[in-house]
Parts: structure tokens; C-alpha cells; sequence
């Protein structure tokens, strides 16, 4: 049987997606906590943020590129747009202390975001009580009184459980378009 | 009026925002410079390509099955269709996917299918060629292209400022750390240019909520290992044809060459390839930030503290300002590491890039709400005869350093802005010379 | 510890928004009943629509705006763009009805809506017996041959217990955007 | 041929949709002419401020330290950043977040950060100072800014529409009930002002349906509290510069001055703010709406029923139609409510507005349709050479009432249209006056 | 009582539309099936996807057009954009084997592609053991460079179980827009 | 110099993509021009109508109370509302929803609301009329209408391509599958009626994968039912004004007159309908594509393999290129079937049509990936002075059939295109001749 090119595609940016889609148990505590991690990105809450992440949180969105050789990842090798990691978003968070803010000029007024989670897959990870998820987001972006930026991207989570919770160990954001048009992506999706 | 009054130093807002200044500027600018299309490590194998703009036309840059760079432009000379639609890759050929015409990577004609079923006895295989960009040379790695038949040399073109990509770029065998990072920035390419020439001025209100968290704070380390310098720290570089440099060095001297952020074993390196000027220039650098006219902005930086997770690294840096419309830029960045760096290294080297100049970077956020909110701003004919002050000049050149160009021992100042605006100026007052009133070579079959 | 702009910002616009959410019986409940809700509004069903909202129903998509001032809400206070309650409802619902139809020309031919709800958030009220439901919509609205338009919002609902199902009480609309695309606005998110 | 056939009331489409005309306009009619932009309750104290428009143009409202309001073009005189990001709010100085630059809110440079490092000696602070439109002036708490510094005074500019703006605005002190409603209409703004201006007699067709559901029913009590009078219940006037209302009232007439749908304890304080000839106009009042040339249309009207979750009320109402390109108009709208009122009256006079006129009230949708159809079905050079038709004169001007201004004793007529194009025409078919070609002060510096 | 013209309009397309929603149980294993159908679109994996359709799969975009009788669905009758079975998808799938794919232009290199689904409404269909699913669905399409067209739509499945598992039989893709951004409708919703 | 070089068949790319050439376009192209509106069969009854384009202005294409069928701009007389909102309907008289204005359908007004208490007594209602295009004409069930007062009748302006058009549209009583379907396309009009003219060329190329997926394999059946011919087997025509076909058959020939792909129960009717020439020319056709002038492409074909679900079929097609912009055409598409076929043979027809050419067919999308490259990668005036290539012409034209025109027995060639841009030119290059500089009927009142 013909393998198809578009297996190969996906499949490198793709880990363990082919793995059984998890429980239903699972998946509702994984929901519920993901909504409410986005409700308080929405609202720049990075504080309270914060403390729904390990502390060995990694953050990255890689560079999007479109390759002739369909059989390579359609995104740069260890080469990120944004890299962070809980210790370096210390950087961001403290940007909304009011003495800070008030010079923080890309900041202030706040512009308003709004994700959107659609399709959320949860499957075990690799490591024992890790759990990858893969969402299909899109994120509103509105700017003063400018027309508000719809970004599309697949989002690949890990997830690792804290007793009756969860925390989010390590985030890549695989976005759709070559060129942004959100060019302020100092944000977390 | 000019646009530009070059005594005064004030330029008509309209050079910025109507869309009628946008297509002459790529008639009389963009069609008579050294544009740059990529760096030699993107381009390793003979048959790599990759495309990018000249303007605001899309180019494939490829390495030809012997060695030599080209530019052509991404267009079949047939029917227009475009011949690479991926970013890069590598190829000995392109073929058209409308027609099936073929070049080889050197842009002469390979295969037109069924050639002699569809063409006359008269058509002529061997005048079809590729549009190519008839100059494409090289410095320091850095390959430029120009549509100017009568164009100069690369290194003419450069002149004195040769002597600061020099110490940037040729200081040893750089790689980019991968493929470019792209945006749209809404706003006119001059202002981003503007800004990288030498707007040192800028920082303390821009970045103050950067600085004020420390993000230039060196640490007790640096301090260290050296002892108080008393040279002048910053200089502004006035260059030939409107190219400029600012320079900032922390107050710190050493005993021996010293590269802060850079790993030591590299030093030695850079040392040899650098004369003395050159080396002094980057001891105990903070950032150098210029522009080869009209588009390609330069930067080497050390970032002392981007985050605990990382170490104080230096980066070097090339950021291309696309002109799509008058108040439209596609802005490339690119971030270099020099080879033979281990994975960590580069990280450190990439992060202390990404966190001060990348899209999520502290400065970049910033620096776009000042640059957008003038193009949101000034769009209609009223505020088009205001103008755009440059006036800053609060000393002229010296010779406190040995280097080339007219140089100010200054850190904030709008002289090289001035420059810029004064080759600007020289170039789009000068109607066209050829006949056809465009300027462009006459390449077409 | 530094209090962030970011949560006084937010807070004014949330009210309940950081009590636990509740928990799966009523969400499925819930989400069921807001589902159904957007299918007929979706298809401007508006008399069966009237039959899922109370009597004391009231609506308001209030007026945007950035102010200076982040600790402020972004939003005008008892400014609205559109303020309607069950018995002003009335002449939106009759405006379907085929004699008047005919010369509702803004409205006929109907446009299509779509209604798009994501990150469903239900809290208890502050009130026995309702629930504060957040959802992030999207309302896609495509008039005649025009292109779509994307309007991008926070919901707040408040919803009651009716029997075995609900009734919405209280909707109010957050909009992302300062100066509207969708000018029609001329409808129930 | 000009664009506007005076004579015979006929007007090329290509005046509405022709990009070229839109620039023409921002220079001769918005450059030339007093423009709304705030009101006055919006700046109640000083240091308050808004951002707003004048033509296509970004500026901000303040109020200065000295309680002076003044205009400014939201763009740093020297580089050209935003100095307001906000849509309100109070300041005492404006900070430019690209180089620092401060000014005081009466628009005087206040602080240049390093002045001496980065400027020459021959620099004059003094001298820079934000772009300031030349004259601001209020009626009846509706401030308006010109940019023509030959601009006649503001009540020379209304002259005997004053009567009409003052029996709106001026019978009780005013306040807006909240920041304005915004949106974007597809279609040119002239469309709009040209409905506002004294269209009535669109209402029966466009509005069939609202008007059928029963949005005009009075209901009995109205009937009641009067009695049934003879007076000519219609008149459009034409007055100076293009200006125009058109006045329906209801045929009831009182004993003593009585204002439906306000609250009687404010009627004292109309009658006594208004002359005998505006408090006739009043009485029993449907709907008066015409516009201030060239964008600023006004409105007050009689919402009788709107839902049975709410009573009778008259509202107050502005609404700007700011020329974004040919067929983009943004519109802007305000309620107004005479200072004192309870919660719920508020809310009866903003729910009675919205109902009516708000994005979601029963009235725009049907307008949308057709002012956004003429926009989309007549793009194409063929459609401009069309004309549009504003013949509708069945009657000349008389003086049954004694109102100023020619005054047409009729309720659906097009000659508020007439006068309003002829303004336009006027305006348009002279060549601007200056050298520099398009009419603006030259206030850069 | 009057009836209202959007009950017509909307009803002509709806078929099942007004049967009770179904039980959590069967939610849940549509919503997982369909989510994981979409996880393999997204990456243009057909060869795989063809295995979740029954053999009798029946794919359809109907024409949308405005008509002025409110009445009549605003959707051509049998006239269609796509019209397919799984025998002739049997060309969608094998343009991705590598010999083919070398040559197929205006899938090479892929786009990117993702689908975000939104009020699934799962009903039991007329036949025993058939479903009607509908979802409201935005297709977020990016090619090489190009900004990502977004597109909407209401899509109506019909699933079928197969053992523990689902097939669809049946969909119907309602295209809200008229005249189309996204003119490689070579794709399956 | 001209943009089209017709001696050495280059054309400036210019001509494509400068929105100025597209302004030029709409007056002195589409204004001149027959161009398509409807099918009579989209028309069936009285009152029935659809809106359409003509270039890039809506119109509405009417069947009269008395079977004529008219076509008006669907822009109000009065101030330019739209007069219909859906796509497809029945109607008597066309309202107006702004202010009322009715027209039967035939154009002449019927009501205007309050004429008496709105309008002058000299306001003439008879004068009153929809903005009417002079000319509508059909050909085989095709409308076609032209804005020109002074145009050629339909048959002379076809001229000799009838013999065409009517082989493919008049050999039965065809219909429409159902409302058209309707794309933007990202590219010049030009672009897609050069292809659709006779651009057999690409085929090999573009279509590779669908080739190489079977999708021309005739399977046994259709070898069976013929014997091998040795007729040429494909003639590019270049007929009157620009128009063009280029036709394909199988080397395959019948006894009698055969018509693969259709029922066999209309073979007669086809055979009686047509000449033999024409007859002939269909004999085991694989296609037929070419262009009516400027904009209306023609195209009949078997598939005879699209899927095992069903069976070879032949198809009909028109498509439209409306030109909306200098790089955005929207593409209209019809499918037709021969009156009375039974609901599967109308499926089977329907995809044949679909699963080629449809927005999902196996042709487009690789198609529009030629097409769309072409207009995103010429889009500054440097790509715009390079040239497009249409030299392909290896024969003469001959007389190895009798059909008319210049007749090239020559599958792949660029005679067809040759001749559509050499009537471009000559329409582009004359000035428009009357006095209003644009070409236009002077039917506004
Ligand atoms: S367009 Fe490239 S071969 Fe024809
Ligand atoms: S642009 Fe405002 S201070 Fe420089
Ligand atoms: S615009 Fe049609 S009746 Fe006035
Ligand atoms: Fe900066
Ligand atoms: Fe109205
Ligand atoms: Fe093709």
C-alpha cells in the first residue's frame, strides 16, 4: 500500500497522536481546567496564572515555514517566534504591576483577547502522570479601537497531574500562517 | 518643495503615508540599490534556494549547480506563474507548473514541452531565460542584489561602512540560528529604518518599563571582569549612502580582547579577522545597531538578563523592512549564531534575541504601538503637510576613534537619520533616467 | 505582593467569575440547553426562542471603550448598544411574521447566523437556583452575497432552574471590537 | 459638467463614489468647515479629554488647565507616535511614549528628554508645539473645531440655524448618558446626512414594518392631555451654509408649554430658555431631524411605544458621519439627556433612542439596507455617470410659521437636500485658495 | 398564532432538527469520534480518514443562493460545489500518494488546514441506528503564505454505528457565504 | 508603446495588473461589448428574474410581463438603493425600499409615493425609468446584453463563432442545473479567458496528477463502439472579435452520427438541430473549450472516468469572469443539461462537470494555483514592464475542415490568445469617442 505524503507530514509534529483518546473522567477535568487557565489568560492574569504551571514550564511557538520537502515539519527545527519558560515569564508578569504598566506602552490600555478551545484531544503522555493535549484554538486579539485579529493554530499541551489538579508542563503553538498579522506575541495562547 | 528639506532637517509627512510617494520609491530606491536577499549558511549545497522580496517582488535566491548565487525573479517569463511556492528548498531545476517550461537552477531554459508542435521555427529556446537580477554579490556572508544595470560594486555601495558590517558579520563564519521569522507591521518601512539607524534617543521612554525591570541590569559578573573604561561609550555613525551605525559601549575596559556574551573560545577568532579599531569597537559592547540603506538593519547586542533561566549572551541580528504599501512592511528577522556553536550556546543566544527583539520580545511591543500609531494617525492629505522633525544634532563629527565615516561621539542624536533622509532625498528627486520612465533594465523577451 | 492592573481590570466586568465551576451534571445540562438555544436563534426562531428565557429576561450589549484609566471597566456604565427585555422583545419577534416580514427589508432575505459557543464556564449565582454561564461566542453573521462577518464577545448569562430545564433570566453581551463591522446589530448573540 | 446640477437638482453618483472626490473633500469641505467634536459634559473637568475625528483625522478634546477647551491632531509633532491610546480620559499633560516628549494640555512642549545631548543650541523648545486646530468654539454645549484660520466665527457659520440647534440643545443643560456608540457603514457619509438633513419621506416605505408593528401608535393618553390643533403639522427649512431640519409635530396643541415625553418638572426650564417661536416649535413634537453642514446630524424625538416594559419618552440625539473613504463612513452616536434626571428616566429616554435609532433598533436596519446598496450597486465608472435625483420641491418656502430660514410648509420634500448639495457644490467647485494646493495652515514647524 | 417566516425558512433544510438531543452516553461517543475524524483532515491523513465512512458515504455542498421566497431553502436543490461518494473519493485520496503528489500543484506543499467544531447537536436519525449530527464548523484554511480564509458552515452528518465505534454515511456542508474566499473546495468539512 | 505588441505576440504584464489598465477596461471593454447575463431557462416564466453582473455594475435580468427580457441596473433612478435583494425571484414590479419607488418590470415607474405632495407639477413620472441596457439579444438559449448604443446585433458581433456557440448550446433545448456557483478568484480575467480560449498547452503540465490518476482513461467501452479515425484530431479556431475554440476528438469514428457521453435518445435531435459540419465536429469529442469576447468561456466535454460510481458523461459549460479589481475576478459557473433527462442522467452530467471543473474538481485547484501565483507574484510596476509570452504558433491556418474561421490543425498552440488580445488592443488603444470622456450612454435624467 502507497504511504501517503500527508502521514508523513503530520506525523513529525505529532508525537503521540495516534495514541487512544483518553477517558471520559480525564478529559472533563482536563477541560475544565484548561477553560479556566484560558478565562484567566483572557483577562491578563498572568499572576494567578502562574500558579497553574510547573515550575519546569516551557513555553514555544516555532517559526511556521512552507518546505518543498513535504516529508519535513512545515515549521523551524528548535527555532521559536516566542521561548519561554516559568523563570523568564517572570519578565511578563511583573510588566502588569501598576508601577511598571504604566510605561508599558504595548500594554496599556489593555488590549482585549479571547480564546477559543475547540476539539480538545487528551492522550496519555509519554512519562507516567503526563497527559498531552492537543487543541485547536484560535485566539481573538482587539487593539484599541482596531478590528479585531483572529489567529488559528494548533496548541500541544502536556499536562501533568497535581493531586486533584492539573498543571501545564510544556506548550507549543503550531500556527497556521507564515506572515502574522498578530505581531504582538507577547502572550501566552 | 522636496519632501525632504534637507536644512532643516523636516520631512513632509506625505513621504511616509501617500501612497503615490510608495510606487516611486520602488522605482527610484528599490530598483537602484544592493538589496539583501539572504545569508550565504541558508544557501549551503549548490541547488539550495530560497524566496524571498526585493521590494516588493518575490525572488528566488538559489545556489547554482556551480556554486554561484542568483536572483530571479519568482514569475515564469511564459505566462507569470510563479515557479517555487515553498520558502526553500533545493533543486537543479525549476519547473513552471502551468506550462511545464523548465530552467535550470542558472535560469537558462532546460525543457519547453512539445516545443516544436507549439512554437514557430523562428522561436528562439536560448533567449529564454529567467528574469535575473543582472548584480548579486556577497560581504561578510550577506548576499545583496540590485536590478540597476549600471549598479556599483557591492563593496563600492558599502564604502566606509563596510568597515562596521565587517566587524558584525566578519568577525567569523556565522549561520542563521533557522528560517526567518515574518510579520506585518503597519506602518512605512522608512520608520523602522529611521528607528534602527542610530535612535538610541528613544530607549529611556520607550523601554523604560524593560529597563525598569531590569532588563539591561548586568549583574555583578561583568563587572568583575574588567575595570572602568574611560572612553567615550556611545558614538553615531554617519556612513556613505545613507548608511549608519550607533555604538554603545558599557565603561568597561580589559586586558585582552574581550567579547562579552560570546564564548571565549570564539575570541581568539574574532580578534584575527578584526583590525584593532574594529576590535576595540565591540570590547565590552552593549548594542551596535545600524542600517545598510535602504532596508536591511543590522544588530549585535549582549543581553545581560533575559530571565533566570538563561545566561547573559551576546546575539547578532539582521531585520528587513519589505515596502507592500505605503503604510504596510513586512518585516524578516533573522537571528545568527557563529558556527560550531553547541545546542545550549545557541539557545542562549537565540533567547537573548527572542526576549529583546523577537515578536513576544520586551522591546518589540513597544516599539510597534509608537510605530503603527503613526501610520493610524497621519493618513489623510491634512496631516501629510505636516512634517517629521530630525533636527537632533547637538554636536558634530570627531575623531575621539579612528573609525570611518563621520563619526559623533554622541548617543543620542538624529544625524544618522539625517543621512539616511539625505540619500533618500538624492534618489527620489532624480527623475528616472532611462526612456520608458521606469527605470527598469529592459530585460523582458 | 504587587496587585496586578490586570485583575482590577478584570474584575469589574465578572462578578462571580472566580467561584468553582460547578459540577458536571449541571454543565452538561446547561450546555445542552444553550446549545439548542443558539440552533434557534441561529435560524431567527425567535417565538420558540421566547419560550427559553423568563419573563424578567433582560438584555444588553453594553458600549465599548478604552479608557485611560485600566481600573475602570471598558465598557460604558448602563450605556448600551442595544437594551431590550421579554416584553420589548415583542416587536423584534413580530418583525418575522409574514405580513410585517415583507417590508422588513434589512431583514429579508434572512441572513444567515451561526452561532459558535466555546469555553462554556458555569458557576453558581449569586441567587438560589441560578447559574452564571460565561461563553466565549462568535457570532458569524453573512448578509445577502457579502462576506461573513466575525464578531468575537464574552457572554455572560444568567440562567434558572426551570423544572428539569432552564430559563435564561440575563444576557449580556461584552464585545471585543470598539467600532462595529456588524452593524446589524439587530439580534440575540 | 459639475458634479452637482444645481438647477435641476441632479447630482453625479460619481460625487458619492469616486475615491478622487473623497480626497477632494477632506480638503475643501472637512479642511474648510466647523466639525463636531465632543460635548461638553464629556469634559467636565479640567485635565479631562477624548479622542475623536475630524474628517479622516485622529485628534483629541481637552479641557486645559485654565478650563480651555482645544483641539489637537493625536500625532507627536516630532516623529508622529499617538499621544492619547485611550478613547477618554483626564490629563494634565500629554507623554509621548516614542522619545518622551511631554506637553501641557494646552499643547506647549513641556519636557524634552535630554534637550541638551541631543539637540543643537539653535533648537527652540518654544517653538514645538502640538498641531492645534486654529478655532474651537461651543453652542449650546455642542463644541466644534475648525482648521481654517479664516474660519468665520462658529455662530456666523450656523447663523439662522442657530434657532433650530438651540431649541434642541439649549432648553436645559445637557449631559451625554454615556461614551458614543461606533460603527462601520458601507456606504459614502453623504448618504447619511442627506437622509438626516430632511428625508420624511422615506419613513412610510423604509419603515413600513416597524410603523405597522405599531413603533408610532401614541396610545390614548396623548390623546387625552390635549387637543386636536390646526397648525401646518410639517416644515422642512433650509438654512444658511447648507444646514437643514425638517419639524413634524403631532396635531395637538396645550394651554401652556407642554414637552411630551420629557419630564414636566424640567418644561419650566425649556420655556424659559427658549423664545416663543422654538417653544411653538416644541409642542407636541413627532420628530425633528436635520444636520449641521457638513457631518453632524441632530435629532430629538417622540418614541411613544417601544416596548411595554417602558413609557412614552423623548430622546436627544447626535450622530456624526466621518468620511473614512468613498463608501466607509464611521458612525458615531450620542444621546443626550437634560442634566438632573433619575436612573430610570435615563433609562427610558436611552431605551426610547435605542429602540428607534440605536444599531439594533427598529429604524437602522432598514436604512442600512438601502444606504449600503447604493454603495455596493453603483461602483463602476458606467454607474457614476448616473445621476442621483433630488427634485422634490412641490412647494416654495413661505411663512406660515415664523421661523428663520426658508421655510416649507410640507412634510416630504427634497429641498434640504437641495440646499445641502448646493453647499457642497459650492464648496467643492472652488479651487483651494493657498499656494501649496491644498488649503491647509501651515502650522508644521 | 402566526407563523414566523424563519421557522419555514430553516425548517426546509433541518430535517430532524427539532427531535429531543440525545443522552450524554452517545454525545460523548460522537463528539470523541468527530473530534478525532477532524484531528485526521487536519492533516490531510485520507487514507486513514476513509476507514471512519461507511461504504455508502455520501458527500455534499449544496449551492447557496439567496431567494427572494423565504419559504424556499436558500440552497440550490440537487445542485451541488462538491458532490462525492467514497468510490470517488478514491481520486482525493490517491492525489496524495507520492508519485501523484510530486505533481499535484495546488496541494504541494500542503496547506495547512484545521477545523474547529462548535455546538454539536446529536439526535437520533430516522433510521435505526443512524444519528444526525450537527455541528457548527469553521474551516480555517492557510496556503503557503497567504492569510488563513476562514470559512463557515453548518454541516449535517449522518453517523451509523458500527460496533463500539461510528461511521459516517452522510454529509451536507451549508456554506454561509455566497461567493466564496475559499475556492479549494477540494477538501472534505 | 502599445501594451500589446501584436506582431511579436508579447504583452506588457502590465496590462494585467495596473488598476488603472482595469479602470480603462470596464470603459472601453465592458461597455462595448455583448456580455452574458442569463440562460433563457434561468427565465422560464413571466416576472422571473436573477441579478447578475455586467463587468463589474449589478443588474437585474428580467422576464416582462410580455415574455421580453430586459436588464437594468439594480440601482434605484432615484438615489440608487438596491431594487433586488435576492439572487433569483418572481416579481411583477420591482419596489424600491427607500423610498418607495415602483417600476413594473418592463422599467417604466408605476408609483411614486405622494408624487403630488413631493414633486413640482412639473416633475415628469413618464420620464421616470430603471436605468435600462439598450441592447439584450439571445443566441441558443444564451442572453446576452451590451451597454452600447451603438453595438452590432448579436449575430453579427458572433459573426462567424456561431458555428460554434451553436453546436455546443443549440443542437437541443438545454437548462440549467440549478443557480450558479460563484468563487473570488485571486487574478487578473485575462488570465482565465486566456486559458479557456484555447489553451490546450497546459494540460500535460498543470493537469499531470489528474491525468496520471486516470482521469481521461476511456476504458474498453468506447474503443468498442467506434473504429479509429484518421481525421486530425484537435483545430484551434480563431474566429471574429476575438472569440476562439479550440476542439478535441478521439481518433475514434461512427457509423452514424454519434454523441458519446449523452443519452442516446437525443441523438437524433442533435443531428437534426445541427449541420453536418457541425455534426462532425462533435463526433467522439473530448472536448471543446473556447471564449466568447471579453468574458464568457464555453466548454463541452466527456469524462469519461470520475468515479466508479458512476458513468462516462458528456457535459456543458459557461463561466463567467467578472472583473472586479486589476487581481480579483469572480468566477461564475453554469452547468447544463439537455431539457428532460431523468434525475439520474442529470446527476451523471452534474458530476462529469463537477469532479472536473467544479471548485472541487480535479482540474481547478491546480488551475487557480497557476492563475493566482500569476497576480501575487507581478504585483509592482518593476514585473509590470516585463512581458507575457503568446508566440506559440507552429502552423498556419488551413482548410482541412470546413468550418469557419481560421482554422489551425494544431492541439497546442497560442494563435487562440493571439487573437483574443489583438481585438483587446484594438478596443483599448482607439480613445472612447464621445464627449464625456468615458464611453458611456448618456441615459441618466
Ligand atoms: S507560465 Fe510557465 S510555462 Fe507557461
Ligand atoms: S515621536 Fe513623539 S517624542 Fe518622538
Ligand atoms: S432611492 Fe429608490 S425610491 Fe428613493
Ligand atoms: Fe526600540
Ligand atoms: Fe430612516
Ligand atoms: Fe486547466
Amino acid at each position: 500500500m502507497a504511504t501517503t505524503i500527508a502521514t508523513e507530514h503530520t506525523s513529525v509534529i505529532v508525537g503521540t497522536q495516534d495514541k487512544p483518546l483518553c477517558d471520559f473522567e480525564t478529559h472533563w477535568g482536563v477541560t475544565q481546567f484548561l477553560t479556566r487557565e484560558a478565562e484567566l489568560l483572557d483577562g491578563w492574569r498572568y499572576r494567578e496564572w502562574a500558579e497553574m504551571i510547573t515550575d519546569d514550564f516551557n513555553y514555544g511557538i516555532p517559526v511556521p515555514v512552507t518546505r518543498d520537502d513535504p516529508g519535513r515539519p512545515q515549521y523551524g527545527d528548535e527555532t521559536y517566534l516566542v521561548e519561554e519558560t516559568k523563570a523568564s515569564l517572570d519578565l511578563w508578569v511583573r510588566r502588569y504591576d501598576n508601577d511598571v504598566f504604566e510605561f508599558a506602552w504595548g500594554e496599556n490600555p489593555l488590549q482585549r483577547t479571547r480564546r477559543y478551545l475547540s476539539n480538545i484531544r487528551v492522550r496519555e503522555g509519554d512519562k507516567a502522570g503526563e497527559y498531552e493535549v492537543r487543541t485547536n484554538e484560535i485566539l481573538a486579539f482587539t487593539r484599541q479601537s482596531d478590528p479585531t485579529i483572529l489567529t488559528t493554530c494548533l496548541r500541544v499541551d502536556t499536562l501533568r497531574r497535581d493531586g486533584e489538579s492539573w498543571r501545564v508542563a510544556r506548550r507549543r503553538v503550531y500556527l497556521d500562517q507564515n506572515i502574522h498579522h498578530l505581531t504582538h506575541l507577547r502572550l501566552v495562547f | 518643495m522636496a519632501l525632504v528639506d534637507v536644512e532643516r532637517a523636516l520631512t513632509q509627512r506625505r513621504a511616509y503615508w501617500d501612497p503615490e510617494i510608495h510606487q516611486q520609491e520602488l522605482e527610484r530606491i528599490f530598483r537602484k540599490s544592493w538589496l539583501f536577499v539572504a545569508h550565504e549558511s541558508e544557501l549551503a549545497h549548490n541547488g539550495d534556494y530560497v524566496t524571498r522580496r526585493m521590494g516588493s517582488d518575490p525572488v528566488i535566491v538559489v545556489r547554482d549547480e556551480h556554486g554561484k548565487v542568483r536572483v530571479f525573479l519568482n514569475s515564469c517569463p511564459h505566462r507569470g506563474a510563479a515557479l517555487c511556492r515553498a520558502d526553500m528548498g533545493n533543486t537543479s531545476h525549476f519547473r513552471c507548473s502551468y506550462h511545464g517550461w523548465t530552467f535550470a537552477n542558472d535560469g537558462a531554459a532546460r525543457g519547453i514541452p512539445e516545443i516544436n508542435e507549439v512554437y514557430p521555427k523562428s522561436f528562439d529556446k536560448s533567449a529564454i531565460h529567467l528574469f535575473e537580477v543582472p548584480h548579486v554579490e556577497a560581504y561578510d556572508g550577506l548576499i545583496f542584489a540590485n536590478w540597476d544595470e549600471d549598479a556599483p560594486s557591492l563593496q563600492d555601495y558599502l564604502g566606509n561602512f563596510s568597515f562596521y558590517v565587517h566587524a558584525l558579520f566578519g568577525k567569523a563564519d556565522f549561520e542563521v540560528v533557522g528560517p526567518p521569522m515574518r510579520g506585518i507591521v503597519k506602518t512605512n518601512w522608512k520608520i523602522g529604518v529611521d528607528n534602527y539607524v542610530g535612535d538610541g534617543y528613544h530607549l529611556s521612554t520607550t523601554h523604560k518599563s524593560a529597563i525598569d525591570m531590569g532588563i539591561f541590569e548586568t549583574g555583578r559578573e561583568s563587572e568583575r571582569i574588567g575595570r572602568f573604561s574611560e572612553r567615550t561609550p556611545s558614538h553615531c555613525i554617519s556612513a556613505d549612502n545613507g548608511h549608519g551605525i550607533r555604538v554603545q559601549q558599557m565603561p568597561i575596559e580589559f586586558d585582552t580582547p574581550t567579547f562579552l556574551g560570546w564564548p571565549q573560545r570564539y575570541w581568539d577568532t574574532f580578534t584575527s579577522r578584526l583590525n584593532p579599531d574594529q576590535v576595540e569597537m565591540l570590547q565590552a559592547l552593549a548594542v551596535a545597531h545600524g542600517n545598510i540603506f535602504p532596508n536591511a538593519s543590522i544588530l549585535e547586542a549582549l543581553a545581560p538578563h533575559v530571565g533566570s533561566d538563561t545566561f547573559p549572551a551576546a546575539y547578532l541580528h539582521l531585520r528587513q523592512w519589505h515596502p507592500i504599501s505605503a503604510d504596510t512592511t513586512e518585516l524578516w528577522m533573522w537571528c545568527f549564531v557563529p558556527k560550531g556553536m553547541s545546542a545550549d550556546e545557541k539557545m542562549g543566544s537565540q533567547r537573548a534575541f527572542l526576549r529583546h527583539l523577537g515578536f513576544g520580545g520586551c522591546f518589540e511591543t513597544d516599539d510597534f504601538q509608537n510605530w503603527t500609531s503613526a501610520a493610524s494617525n497621519n493618513r489623510s492629505p491634512l496631516t501629510w503637510d505636516f512634517t517629521f522633525n530630525h533636527q537632533g544634532r547637538s554636536v558634530e563629527a570627531g575623531n575621539d576613534v579612528p573609525w570611518p565615516g563621520n563619526v559623533f561621539p554622541v548617543d543620542h542624536t538624529e544625524v544618522n537619520q539625517q543621512n539616511l533622509l539625505r540619500r533618500w532625498h538624492d534618489l527620489m528627486e532624480v527623475a528616472p533616467s532611462n526612456g520608458n520612465g521606469n527605470g527598469h533594465p529592459a530585460n523582458g523577451h
